[in-house]
């Protein structure tokens, strides 16, 4: 079993609203030492061990999980621990 | 009878519920923009639909931090009814007036109909009008109103009574088909279903409309017996 | 961020870079006229933009006019953001159209959402409250998954902006057909209501009167034609190209309520949307329509990226935005309001007296335009039509009859089509009560919506069966607004006025501009029949994959007005053992 | 600057349907090694430099950024790139 992390930004330049309200938010309770705040997505997926792996996961982060006109992506894949 | 509804940025049902106090009810009832401090001249606080904040982050979250919130506790201390509807009810969770949390809709989906409800407990201030037991029809519009609370958390809620109305056909997946909970004082009330859009024949029904007389007939009471 | 190397004006027109703007050889020969000079790269920009169909309805100009506009009842014809019609007692109703297709074929969601945002944004911007919503929907079969992704994203992107700005969405249409597999529509309509003593017009008046930029800063989204590059479109050039534009339905919430409160302050001497081509169009044309000119600094406008150029500022279609012209020395009872609602307001320029478009950039002058040459110069096509021939051969044909065999089963596999089968799927996401107005929601003919307050309400639809306008654009173009009247009739209301989105194929070809012709004929003669003035409206061209084009799709939207509530009438079927009555032929 | 990258999950045994959904579209678009997916959000803060970084990065989670009835948190701290 692999443990696949993926992490969905929003590409550099796309209006990030939620970020921006979550930034304006964090200044308002007195943090103002946050200079900027982006929100995307995080995955975990538990996968079969197979020889694939990683060719597969490019497959369905691009398919599916993100959308890439509007957002980029990275994974990790780690030794999984079988629950 | 004065009702304040508090207006946050996003919010988007402030004038029905507006309306539903001042016209449908007849009582005086005001839009107090969020920046406001002061809550003390009202004798009822209502908490209104909506996207406070674009639902950025999480439902109800960004707006349980501003400071009217603080405000909204203490009148709720000092014993006055405080009713959350959908995004209010939010609110109240992210806020800690009322224990539990809110999930997606199991379907993912927003969604908007009438849906059946039960007066699970018809001993409070927003229900005394019903009777026991009663089905009603109210609106629901919502993408994440599925209850959420661990199982020590339910297990009081049903000992206390707290559970206040419930779906009688679950549309979002929330624990024990919850849509609506008091705290353990009983004057705060959180509910998905919206009972201001059920007012007025002409808009479907008037089964909200026992809900904020209710209200208003326990608060005559306390204040004729008081005087 | 690298420096672009300089394109000068002589660059430009020796590389025809203007070509890559969407400028024909012709066209940028008259700018140069207008001008006396040749246009720097800015310049080409705002021409290019403003001389697009989408901003100066080139193409269809001639048949527009064809439509009846004008009618006792109507108080703003088609020019302003939106159409206006009398519905007595100082009231007015505000509709309009607007369709959509291209962002959502790239992006379902964002695309939806913000076709959602514009057409509120044009209702808003006259001083309306928006009270309603409807979409009319085109899809391929749902036999392909991505089929089913683009319905289903662009639903969800309608449902994920008007829910959250609080306005209903009442009622709308989807039909399924191939020839939207790869070119989906998404027209979406917006109802307002405005007393009519508040009405706005998006005019520059006032010599030194003060522009005022309002709402989300601008970055470089959906600008028009990319960012600029002389060489083929690279892989590395695809993906720097300026990402699509993302909406903030929370932003436009707030400033919803900002600009109704600011209708009501006497410094407020006009106000427009920035839709379609972005800061160009609704500067330009806020001075053109006072006959004034503008002058802008672009240093002060918010903007969200680094290093902006001139070019990008212009043409970027950054959501979210209005520009407003406040009477001079009052601008901070403007700024104000838009602060109280967490919203950036500045002033960047102010009204002249020289017809003059004139842009400032880091002191230096960035462009200037003669203002009227922007919209009124605009060149105007009259395309060449013709006949088609699957046209004629339909005509030669004979009348076709089924044969049925069994009724029921006939029944059930029509009420299995997605076309025909229930839409309760898609209007269960739509918060279609918020507001407590709604009367009628969506699964009736139309919706009907009351006028708080009153003993009126509003009965609204919108409609059009492409395949009838396939077979015959004229015959269907009547079709399309005769259904939509009895949908306003059945439900109990007057049928009167509608808004209209074209959407057709590339009107070069001459098959499609006949297609264009007729069906506008079909509508026009329907409309005056009817007495339903057509008081607003949207074109959309070129919807084609590969050659192949969209059925002609000319979406009808129209609005009745029902005098007594008294009046409603809902389609279902009421109590057992009413009786049933078939009427007409 | 500090970048700060923080990764929100559901708590074990709260019901995740987005996850589930993410895990049936992936199985059928035929990817049948998935066993599990989970959605959560991951968002990176650019921070001005100070002392209480990890304190106030802290607070900002159980505060605000993070549910801790149904969401469980955990961040990175790195210098960050001024932009
Ligand atoms: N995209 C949509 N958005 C909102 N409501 C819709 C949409 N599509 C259909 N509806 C609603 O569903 C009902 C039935 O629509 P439709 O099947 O097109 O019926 P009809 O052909 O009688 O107009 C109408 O009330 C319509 O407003």
């Amino acid at each position: 079993m692999k443990k696949v992390k993926i992490y969905i930004t929003l590409k550099q330049g796309v209006l990030d609203p939620q970020g921006r309200a979550v930034q304006e938010s964090l200044n308002t309770l007195g943090y103002s030492e946050v200079q900027q705040a982006r929100v995307g997505k995080y995955m975990e997926l538990l996968v079969d061990d197979n020889e694939e792996v990683e060719v597969k996961i490019e497959e369905m982060c691009s398919k599916l999980l993100a959308n890439p006109v509007i957002e980029d992506y990275k994974y990790t894949i780690e030794e999984g621990v079988v629950q | 009878m004065k009702f304040a509804v508090v207006v946050f940025p996003g919010s988007n049902c402030d004038r029905d519920m507006y309306f539903a106090a001042k016209d449908a009810l007849g009582e005086e009832a005001e839009l107090v923009w969020y920046q406001t401090a002061n809550l003390s001249d009202y004798d009822a606080i209502l908490l209104p639909g909506g996207f406070s904040y674009g639902d950025y982050l999480r439902t109800g979250a960004i707006a349980s931090t501003s400071h009217i919130v603080k405000e909204i506790k203490q009148q709720a201390e000092l014993g006055k009814p405080v009713l959350g509807v959908c995004n209010g009810f939010q609110i109240l969770l992210e806020a800690g007036l009322l224990p539990g949390a809110m999930l997606r809709n199991k379907n993912l989906k927003f969604i908007c109909h009438f849906e059946g409800l039960k007066v699970e407990n018809k001993n409070t201030m927003f229900t005394s009008a019903y009777k026991d037991g009663e089905i009603i029809s109210l609106p629901i519009a919502h993408g994440e109103g599925n209850y959420y609370c661990d199982e020590a958390t339910l297990q009081k809620l049903k000992e206390n009574n707290q559970i206040v109305f419930t779906y009688t056909n679950n549309p979002n997946g929330s624990i024990s088909d919850i849509a609506g909970i008091v705290n353990q004082q009983g004057n705060v009330l959180g509910m998905m279903p919206h009972p201001e859009r059920a007012v007025e024949q002409i808009l479907g029904g008037t089964d909200g409309l026992k809900l904020f007389k209710s209200i208003v007939n326990n608060w005559r009471e306390a204040h004729v017996t008081s005087a | 961020m690298l420096q672009a190397p300089e394109i000068t004006p002589e660059v430009i027109e020796k590389d025809r870079l203007y070509r890559d703007m969407g400028l024909t050889d012709e066209e940028f020969d008259l700018v140069k006229s207008i001008m006396n000079r040749r246009p720097n790269f800015t310049e080409t920009g705002i021409f290019s933009v403003m001389w697009s169909e989408h901003c100066s309805y080139k193409t269809s100009k001639p048949l527009l006019r064809k439509f009846p506009t004008k009618g006792s009842h109507v108080i703003q014809g088609p020019g302003e953001g939106a159409g206006i019609i009398d519905i007595g007692d100082g009231q007015a109703v505000v509709f309009k159209v607007e369709s959509h297709n291209h962002p959502s074929a790239v992006e379902p969601y964002q695309g939806a959402a913000t076709g959602v945002g514009g057409i509120i944004r044009d209702v808003f911007s006259m001083g309306a409250r928006p009270i309603a919503l409807l979409n009319s929907l085109r899809f391929g079969n749902l036999t392909t998954g991505r089929v089913k992704y683009l319905f289903e994203e662009v639903v969800n992107g309608i449902a994920g902006y008007g829910n959250c700005v609080g306005i209903p969405t009442v009622g709308g249409e989807v039909q399924f057909d191939n020839c939207y597999e790869g070119n989906p529509l998404v027209n979406a309509m917006c109802v307002g209501i405005i007393d009519q003593k508040d009405i706005q017009k998006g005019i520059a008046a006032g010599i030194g009167n003060t522009v005022i930029y309002a709402g989300a800063r601008t970055g470089r989204d959906g600008i028009h034609g990319a960012t600029f590059a002389s060489e083929d479109l690279s892989e590395e050039s695809e993906s720097k190209r300026p990402s699509v534009q993302v909406g903030d339905p929370f932003m436009e919430k707030l400033l919803i309520e900002a600009c109704l409160e600011v209708i009501h302050h006497e410094a407020l001497v006009g106000m427009q949307d920035m839709g379609a081509a972005g800061l160009t169009s609704s500067a330009s044309e806020m001075a053109s329509k006072a006959g004034t000119g503008m002058e802008m600094d672009l240093d002060l406008v918010p903007q969200r990226e680094l290093d902006m150029t001139p070019y990008e500022l212009m043409l970027s279609e950054s959501q979210e935005r209005m520009l407003l012209v406040v009477k001079q020395g009052q601008e901070q009872g403007i700024i104000d309001v838009f602060t109280k609602y967490g919203l950036e307001a500045v002033a960047v320029g102010r009204v002249t007296d020289d017809n003059r478009f004139r842009l400032i950039h880091k002191g230096k002058v960035a462009a200037d335009i003669p203002v009227d040459s922007l919209a009124e110069d605009a060149p105007v096509y009259h395309k060449p039509s013709k006949v088609p021939d699957y046209y004629k051969k339909f005509q030669q044909m004979d009348d076709y009859y089924p044969t049925v065999n069994s009724y029921s089963e006939a029944l059930k596999a029509l009420l299995q089509q997605p076309t025909i089968a229930s839409k309760e799927w898609v209007y269960d996401q739509y918060d279609s009560m918020v507001q407590t107005n709604t009367v009628v929601t969506p699964g009736s003919d139309a919706a009907i919506i009351r006028v708080r307050g009153t003993d009126k309400a509003l009965a609204m639809t919108t409609d059009c069966n492409s395949r009838y306008i396939y077979l015959d654009p004229e015959i269907g173009g009547k079709i399309a607004v005769a259904e939509a009247a009895r949908n306003i009739v059945c439900s109990g209301g007057r049928p009167m006025a509608l808004t209209d989105g074209l959407n057709f194929g590339n009107p070069d070809k001459p098959e499609i501009f006949w297609q264009m012709e007729k069906s506008v004929d079909g509508m026009s003669e329907a409309s005056l029949k009817l007495n339903t003035p057509v008081i607003s409206g949207n074109v959309s061209l070129y919807n084609e994959t590969n050659g192949q084009s969209i059925f002609p799709t000319p979406v009808v939207g129209m609005v009745g007005l029902l005098e007594s509530l008294e009046h409603i009438t809902p389609s279902f079927f009421q109590t057992a053992g009413d009786a049933i009555y078939l009427i007409g032929e």
